[in-house]
């Protein structure tokens, strides 16, 4: 339902601000603002861990889950990620299209959409976000755009030195890349990059009331956004102890608590009126670095298959997250492009020793260190306590969350020996951005741990290939590749288990959380709130 | 006597009690002796003889293990041993005042001479403003401070031990006493000033007619200053008389032993010591206390405790030697 | 001691009041408690392998998670203190953890009791620019915080039990120093110093044989303070997830491993290592009270 | 007097640059921050974008001149994470932190000092015992412990307070008291013995002998003179009160300057973590300094001496 357009003239505020102070004088009747259902009540949403002020600033996405939190409320993007759309759902655009040969791509602006400071969206914003971009994958964009041209006050088209077959998922994907958040270029050059990420200024549906850094984010509802927005106060606050955040819950401090940690799910889920969000998040899987040395046991595949007989997903599933997880199949999460479906690993303790003993380990053998992903060492400690039932004894390593990224990106000379490494990671938008940062020889994360040359050959031809059924045959060849050879163990998909407040109106826990490329809960202009 | 009796203290017995009861101390046991306007009384004897429990007792202020477990404490008619201690309180620093040993530490560091020397006067005669400071002023001047309008603005800190236990002197008068005792006032001052304090003393005895008990281990003090001396040994009275009989013919061999033992000016004789060492207050040795260190020790010493003998000198004595003299005699 | 006025005449009566008193008064003389609750834990953690029912890193075979204690319902007497997140035996993670504790309390107090001694000794004694350096460097030090050290090791040398013996050692060696210092500048002025310096004994010498002795037992009777302080900061650490590592069972650990289930109302996860350490803090305590009286009346003001 | 300043003025320069030196070393040697910048998919050439924006490619002891050279004009660098320049952060922050450093030191005033004079007076009865077990009860219990238990009984089920957050003085209340409690103990023992000290001095002895009321004995003249260490502890509590109060403003999400701090360290923010320990250790001179004005004021002995 599109709302009626409000074409204030100078003239006509006048009017309006006389009716006000006469209605106000009166009978003080709230002043129903000129859209359908005028946004009203409050909503409190208690975050697990602190913001940094350069998550409210598009232009420097630095390419993790959690600023797109702030985008959907204070930004809006040409196109984004929401609901079921993965990448595609318009917003600023009210269409867009990619030319046959991938080599441009033309959006058409929404009519009359404006940023909070009242300043209408312009291509030119559209322009200069575009070029202004250094945040996360810009690098690409760089390389591969050829210029951006203004068709009309309506139309920006971007054209591209050669097929760029990625650009609408990495355009659209709010936790991989910010180009596509228009942000008001006069504004933002008259403040700076700095002082917009304190009081940024953009078309999204809240904009900044208060903001104490790190502490608390206080929104309020921007009522020329082009769709309802229902909550009147959107307030952040930063609650790192999951046992407050619990408590506010319950004392009804907090509509919405991200987070909550798996010994509290079960009793959380009791609390009256509350409903839980598990929602699917993260994939953790293992890796074995090193393992092409042939000294390496795990360069055996049968020993790699044992591994993965011997973790029981189902009970880490039930311990971690109260059974609200799911035992994967595929490493790569299926809410990303390419990725294929695979069948959940069985367990079977007896095959695993068997197929020990025909690696040449009867009584099996011991792993220098099984290294979690920081702050997850009780699931390190539970895969210890399965492998050590097939006679795989490793201890476990513990590394402060900052120690163990630099770590990883140290590469194989890092993780000498026998290692095991249980790492977990979301990422949205292709696949391929999952290979290439913890698969591929010299990714990010990967470094040179892993290399299978094959499955690298076929990725580089994926990535020069400009025909997306060849593209897609490739993808699912080198998935099949690593999940057929265990390169890599998938163990489960854990749950970003969220709880919604009594206050909070909704059949199912869907209703706050719809996006499925994500953990939170937007589109924020949809939640509403009992008054 | 004509002038009648300020203290009368009969058989007075204050006792520690230590470790639950277990082991009692009797620190004071059985003293007796009486004190008339304007006179000093000289309380003599080693450390740990009782000379400072006796003056505690007299103002109600033991330590924490001191029980006053017998006798009386006549002062103005009244037996302070009955009084509570908020009666007590409105008698000490107003009737009787204390003079304390150490100078350099019975004045509180934070607060100025003023303060300390008015608290008195302020608390007990109820003195504000202009004739509070007049009044402090008059008693720096009785106590010979120079220009006291000044010192008495500063802190005991800016002061010598000389000047300081001058302070206390004028805070003992500041309550215009009856009784001030000294307990042993002195001993922290280098010897000219304790000449010029004890000339203090004796004027402002003079002038006020104030009692005097002068707790002191140094007989030269007692000669100079006293009307009167007490002897004390192991918690017990064992001589009193007048200075001049105590000096001239002591009664008891304690006091002989305390007057030998004291240099004269140009004498050649060694100096007498007095062999053994102090008695334990807890176990007293059987009959006289001073038995096991006394040379003219006899039997009877040593299973019968001696009564006072009165030879009648005006001094009293408690030791068996008196009984056989007496007998003689 | 304060001075109670006596009152009238009284038969001899027992000063110390009810059996409050009599309790204050055993523990006072001899520091009955403080030595068997010390005695026990350094018994337990000796015999730890011993006594300990179950292997303390390992889920109990068969054990479901979260199991109450015996006495509650649902709880098993095989897991007689119930089990934890991971379906271990508390009891045995306790026993095992007392270990931990007791090495991390009394190492990390050596630690910080060494080096601040010696420094205190140093600059108090040797005094000078030497005691002007010292003194900045604790000043500058109180301001460092703890967990940038414990970082700062496990980044190096990664997380270890001895890293935090170190890093509470580093941290707590500054509060030693200055009482330590205060306590030599006293000892310096006293004569019998002045003597032996003025006999030519060196200055290590003069050190050696006056100075430490004298200052031994202010010393211990920190120590015996510090060794609380060290358990609780070990705590602390293990809370800002930067403390002794898991899976090595150490109450601090324990404690803010579980502190969401104290919301869920299985208290009892928190309550044992919340206890253990309330003990031993409180014997170490006691100790220190009874060591500091019996030493010398001089430190009574530590 | 003022020889006496321009000492103190040389011992805070020294302080400072020991302080600085150290923690610039320290937290360089923690890691690197760009992997935690970087995003998950980020390339070499990334990581040298960042490290050169942040001018973390020039050599120490290059970094450690021009961060010395800023914090002498007051500038203490840009965080990597806020982009807002640590002295404003800080100064956002620091009310929050002085509010619950001072509400603490003031639960620890309120409750120890008298705590400790009563069992002072009343030595070896059974208010010194009681004082003496909440002393030792106070010094074993992690703050955290009972920050905790404090939320589940007054929020969660008295729902007397809020569980979190700040606000008016009902926010504060659970926070100080977690805080205080532990320096409450420390206070109370130290007023206690050094009470004791008092009452046995000669002077309280005259002061007795005069027939002052007790009340007057022990308020003024005791309590005076017994109070000079009770304020250099509690001067020394202060700082760590302000400044180290990190897990309890974890546990009731109190907008202190520990939680920046500890964000800071987690996340190799090098400018914040500088910043913000260098203003740790000017708040120390400047308590220390007020301490010792203090001194001064009440012990004359100290005011004619410097």
């Amino acid at each position: 339902m599109k709302r009626p357009r409000f074409e204030a003239s100078g003239l006509f505020t006048l009017l309006a601000a006389a009716l006000i102070l006469g209605a106000v004088a009166s009978a003080a009747i709230p002043f129903a603002s000129p859209a359908g259902a005028a946004a009203k009540g409050k909503l409190v949403l208690a975050w697990h861990a602190g913001f940094a002020s350069r998550w409210l600033d598009p232009q420097e996405h630095d390419g993790t889950a959690t600023p797109d939190n702030f985008f959907t409320a204070i930004h809006d993007a040409l196109i984004k990620n929401q609901g079921t759309a993965l990448y595609d759902y318009p917003a600023l655009a009210e269409h867009f299209s990619v030319a046959a040969d991938a080599k441009s791509a033309t959006f058409t602006l929404r009519k009359g959409v404006k940023f909070h400071n009242g300043d209408p969206v312009t291509p030119q914003d559209v322009k200069f976000s575009y070029e202004n971009y250094r945040g996360a994958k810009a690098d690409v964009f760089k390389k591969k755009t050829e210029r951006v041209e203004i068709v009309d006050d309506r139309t920006i088209r971007f054209v591209f030195k050669e097929p760029f077959l990625d650009f609408a998922i990495l355009f659209g994907t709010a936790n991989v890349a910010g180009p596509g958040w228009v942000v008001p270029e006069k504004y933002y050059k008259q403040v700076g990059a700095d002082g917009f990420k304190q009081k940024p200024i953009g078309a999204g549906p809240y904009k900044l009331a208060r903001h104490e850094p790190g502490v608390r984010v206080e929104m309020e509802a921007f009522d020329g956004y082009y769709r309802p927005v229902n909550v009147k106060q959107l307030v952040m606050i930063s609650v790192p102890e999951a046992a407050t955040r619990v408590a506010m819950l319950e004392r009804g401090e907090a509509d919405i608590v991200y987070n909550v940690p798996g010994e509290l799910i079960t009793k959380v889920g009791k609390l009256p009126g509350v409903t839980l969000a598990p929602v699917l998040s993260g994939s953790f899987f293992i890796e074995f670095p090193g393992f092409q040395d042939p000294k390496n046991p795990f360069h055996d595949k049968r020993v790699r298959e044992a591994v993965s007989l011997a973790v029981d997903r189902r009970a880490m599933n039930q311990a971690e997250t109260a059974g609200m997880g799911k035992p994967t199949g595929n490493w790569i999460n299926n809410d990303v492009q390419y990725a294929i479906e695979w069948p959940e690993y069985p367990r079977n303790v007896e095959k695993a020793k068997q197929l020990l003993r025909e690696a040449g380990y009867p009584n099996g053998f011991d792993v220098d260190w099984v290294t979690p992903l920081p702050t997850f060492y009780s699931r390190g400690e539970r895969l210890i306590a399965q492998l050590r039932e097939v006679g795989i004894r490793g201890r476990l390593q513990t590394m402060e969350r900052g120690i163990y990224f630099q770590r990883l990106q140290g590469g194989l000379k890092e993780f000498p020996g026998t290692q095991i490494i249980l790492h977990g990671v979301r990422i949205a938008g292709s696949w391929s951005f999952w290979y290439e940062g913890h698969f591929k020889c010299g990714g990010f994360n990967s470094r040179d741990r892993i290399c299978v040359k094959d499955l690298d050959g076929k990725f580089d031809q994926y990535e020069r290939s400009i025909n997306p059924a060849e593209r897609k045959k490739l993808a699912e060849e080198i998935q099949r590749g690593i999940l057929d050879n265990y390169y890599l163990v998938p163990v489960f998909r854990h749950a970003f288990v969220n709880a919604i407040g009594p206050r909070v109106v909704l059949q199912k826990w869907q209703d706050v959380f719809p996006t499925i490329t994500t953990g939170y809960a937007y589109p924020w202009e949809d939640i509403k709130v009992k008054d | 006597m004509a002038r009648d009796a300020v203290l009368r203290v009969a058989d007075l017995q204050t006792h520690f009690f230590t470790f639950g009861g277990a082991r009692v101390v009797r620190a004071v046991d059985g003293v007796s002796f009486t004190l008339h306007a304007g006179e000093t009384l000289g309380l003599v004897g080693e450390s740990g003889s009782g000379k400072t429990t006796t003056c505690l007792s007299i103002v109600g202020l033991l330590p924490r293990a001191g029980r006053i477990v017998g006798g009386s404490v006549l002062f103005e008619g009244a037996d302070l041993t009955r009084k509570s201690q908020r009666e007590l309180r409105r008698i000490r620093g107003r009737r009787i005042a204390v003079i304390l040993q150490d100078p350099m530490a019975s004045l509180n560091p934070l607060f100025t001479i003023f303060r300390q020397v008015a608290e008195p006067a302020f608390f007990h005669q109820h003195l504000r403003g202009r004739s509070l400071r007049e009044r402090v002023q008059s008693l720096l001047r009785a106590v010979r401070i120079p220009s006291p309008e000044w010192r008495m603005r500063e802190y005991p800190h800016q002061m010598s031990g000389g000047m300081r236990q001058r302070i206390v002197g004028a805070i003992a008068l500041a309550g215009g006493p009856r009784l001030v005792i000294a307990d042993e006032p002195t001993t922290n001052l280098d010897v000219t000033i304790q000449a010029q304090y004890l000339d203090l003393l004796k004027d402002i005895q003079r002038e006020t007619g104030v009692a005097l008990i002068f707790v002191t281990h140094n007989l030269g003090i007692v000669a100079k200053m006293c009307d009167r001396v007490a002897v004390m040994y192991a918690g017990k009275l064992v001589e009193q008389a007048p200075v001049r009989e105590l000096f001239d013919a002591p009664k008891h061999p304690y006091t002989r032993a305390l007057l030998g033992s004291m240099p004269k000016l140009g004498s050649k004789e060694p100096l007498y010591s007095i062999r053994g060492h102090p008695p334990n207050l807890a176990s007293l040795p059987s009959g006289c206390s001073f038995h096991p260190r006394c040379p003219d020790v006899m039997p009877r010493c040593m299973t019968e405790e001696p009564r006072d003998f009165r030879p009648g000198d005006g001094s009293v004595a408690r030791c068996w030697l008196l009984d056989d003299v007496l007998t003689r005699s | 001691m304060a001075t109670i006025p006596a009152n009238t005449r009284l038969a001899a009566r027992r000063t110390a009041s009810g059996w409050l008193g009599a309790l204050v008064k055993a523990a006072r003389e001899a520091p009955l408690m403080a030595v068997i609750i010390l005695g026990g834990l350094v018994l337990v953690a000796l015999l730890a392998d011993l006594i300990a029912p179950y292997d303390p890193t390992l889920p109990v075979k068969g054990a479901e998670m979260f199991v109450p204690p015996f006495w509650m319902e649902g709880g098993s007497v095989a897991t007689p203190l119930g089990t934890d997140f991971q379906g271990r035996d508390i009891l045995s993670r306790l026993i095992y953890g007392a270990r931990v504790s007791l090495v991390v309390g009394l190492m990390g107090t050596l630690v910080a009791g060494g080096i601040g001694t010696a420094m205190g000794i140093l600059s108090g004694y040797v005094g000078g620019w030497v005691d002007q350096i010292i003194m900045r460097v604790t000043d500058a030090w109180l301001a460092l915080p703890a967990i940038v050290f414990a970082i700062f090791l496990a980044a190096m040398v990664g997380p270890s039990m001895w890293n935090i013996i170190v890093i509470l050692g580093a941290v707590y060696w500054t509060r030693y120093a200055r009482v330590i210092r205060g306590e030599v500048l006293t000892l310096r002025e006293r004569d019998f110093v002045k003597l032996a310096e003025i006999a030519g004994a060196s200055k290590l010498r003069v050190i050696k044989k006056h100075i430490l002795p004298n200052v031994m037992n202010t010393a211990t009777v920190l120590a015996s303070l510090t060794v609380g302080v060290v358990i609780i900061a070990e705590a602390s650490l293990s809370f800002l997830g930067v403390g002794v590592p898991p899976p090595q069972p150490a109450w601090g650990l324990m404690l803010s491993e579980a502190r969401p289930t104290l919301m869920a109302g299985q208290w009892w996860l928190t309550v044992f290592p919340g206890a253990c350490i309330l003990l031993i803090v409180l014997a170490t305590q006691l100790f220190g009270d009874w060591l500091r009286v019996r030493l010398d009346p001089q430190t009574r003001n530590l | 007097m003022s020889q006496f300043i321009i000492r103190r003025i040389l011992y805070s320069v020294v302080t400072l640059f020991i302080l600085s030196a150290t923690i610039f070393l320290i937290v360089r040697l923690t890691g690197d921050p760009v992997a935690l910048m970087a995003e998950a998919s980020a390339r070499p050439e990334d990581l040298e974008r960042i490290r050169h924006q942040w001018g973390l490619d020039r050599s120490w002891p290059v970094q450690y001149a021009t961060f010395m050279q800023n914090a002498l004009t007051g500038e203490l660098g840009k965080s990597f994470n806020y982009r807002l320049p640590v002295s404003e952060l800080y100064f956002q922050r620091l009310p929050n932190s002085l509010t619950l450093g001072l509400a603490a030191t003031l639960i620890s005033l309120l409750i120890g000092i008298p705590a400790g004079i009563i069992s002072a007076v009343k030595v070896n009865t059974a208010w010194d015992n009681v004082a003496k077990g909440v002393a030792l009860l106070g010094l074993s219990i992690p703050g955290f412990w009972l920050g905790l238990v404090l939320i589940l009984v007054f929020s969660v089920w008295l729902r007397w307070l809020p569980t979190s957050g700040s606000g008016d003085w009902r926010h504060v209340v659970m926070p100080a008291l977690a805080l205080g409690w532990y320096f409450a103990a420390s206070m109370l023992r130290l007023t206690r013995s050094s009470m004791l000290e008092v009452l046995g001095s000669e002077y309280i002895k005259l002061a007795r002998l005069k027939g002052l009321p007790d009340f007057v004995v022990i308020a003024m003249h005791a309590f005076k003179n017994a109070l000079i260490p009770v304020f250099t502890l509690a001067g020394v509590n202060m700082v760590v009160m302000v400044n180290a109060a990190v897990i309890i403003e974890v546990i009731f999400a109190w907008p202190g300057i520990g939680r920046l701090l500890y964000e800071g360290i987690f996340q190799r923010d090098f400018p914040l973590v500088q910043g913000v320990v260098i203003m740790a250790g000017f708040m120390i001179i400047g308590i220390n300094l007020f301490v010792d004005v203090l001194y001064a004021f009440i012990d004359p002995r100290i005011r004619l001496s410097r």
